[in-house]
């Protein structure tokens, strides 16, 4: 499966990239943050603690329990702060 | 409903004249804007970065579940993305009811969601250097009450 | 904070967006804005009666505890009086405060007070007549809350 | 004592007059409204029930049992529908 992963504010800062695609076979959220983790230090730093980020798959927001099967998007970032 | 995510400022005077013209149906109209605030350490600018796509689906379900709970006439949702200066205006809801205490709620309820809810993240620049702003847990209380 | 009893049309947005205007220190601004509402039985008209000297003194009265009770930085209120057409607006209170829930609180109880305490009186003419506006339960009701 | 009386609304349509002027001792509201009341019949029919009345002493709202020493103006009104 072929994914589009986005990154917003200080994640898309702390890892220099705003957006990649990764094959995977990852079944949820939580699958696919250990594949990124394994792969290179500073995911690692980024998604040392989960509990502060938010996820969103296909542009809705979910949780890291998420299943990813059909996903064609999945996007990371900090708790909004608009309005 | 008009849900509009933009970088241009907008005249919040302009569009709610606008929003409020020409209703005879409607007795209430309630209008909520954020403007950039000065900070203790002098703001010298503040960049509001979203996620293009999911913004107008998140501002439009939002927007669709207040119509759902409350008598709504109309609701007008612009908020702002990009480098913005202090005293600009940031974002604005308005919502039109034929009773205040609808048009009162609708307008929180939007403000509720849309601080928690919709991809927006500010950064603020002051002397001190830039940093992206923390969520308040205020804000994600605030939800609990609806 | 500035308190109008006008017969004269206002134009709110252009009185929200002076009202906005060159703020850095307020992060955010709520309205209201009450306008004629048709009436199933068709309105025409509506007369507004107040009393003139006690009115001002009895909005001066209810901004400045709205100011005792929130953090603001500005209170305005526009009251009209005498002829209007369905549509038109009646009045308008805008709050400016640093934070969005005292600038919500501080005008939906402006609104409350303004409602039950403030001496105007609306008449109504319809197809069936012209008959005195009742006061609602509700509208009293809704003062308990503060 | 020398009193401006000032009616509002449906009072003022049923009685026919916007205000007047009474010389009068009463010791309260309530004594004022009995003296009205006690002069004409159209007085008796506004004041019937006064529990739905409102009535304001020198621009401030108080209530019926309200002391008069002192006071200019008297206002009676109905309820206010304002905003």
């Amino acid at each position: 499966m072929t994914l589009d992963i986005l990154y917003f504010a200080w994640l898309r800062e702390r890892l220099g990239l705003p957006r990649e695609t990764v094959e995977t076979e990852a079944a949820t959220v939580a699958d696919l943050v250990a594949q990124l983790v394994a792969r290179e230090e500073r995911y690692a730093f980024v998604f040392g603690d989960t509990t502060g980020l938010r996820v969103a798959v296909d542009q809705v927001l979910t949780d890291f329990d998420a299943p990813l099967s059909g996903a064609r998007e999945v996007a990371f970032f900090p708790p909004m702060t608009g309005g | 409903m008009e849900i509009r995510v933009q970088e241009a400022p907008f005249d919040m005077g302009a569009e709610i004249g606008r929003f409020a013209a020409g209703r005879t149906d409607m007795g209430a109209i309630v209008t909520f804007s954020g403007l950039v605030r000065d900070t203790d350490d002098g703001l010298r600018a503040m960049e509001i970065e979203h996620y293009p796509g999911m913004t107008e689906k998140a501002l439009t379900g939002i927007a669709e579940e207040a119509q759902r709970r409350w008598s709504l006439g109309d609701v007008l949702v612009i908020h702002r993305f990009g480098a913005l200066a202090p005293g600009e205006q940031i974002m604005m809801v308005a919502t039109a009811a034929p009773h205040r205490a609808d048009a009162f709620a609708a307008a929180e309820f939007l403000m509720d969601y849309l601080k928690s809810r919709a991809p927006f993240w500010k950064k603020e620049t002051t002397a001190e250097g830039a940093s992206w702003v923390e969520a308040r847990e205020a804000d994600e209380d605030a939800l609990r009450r609806w």
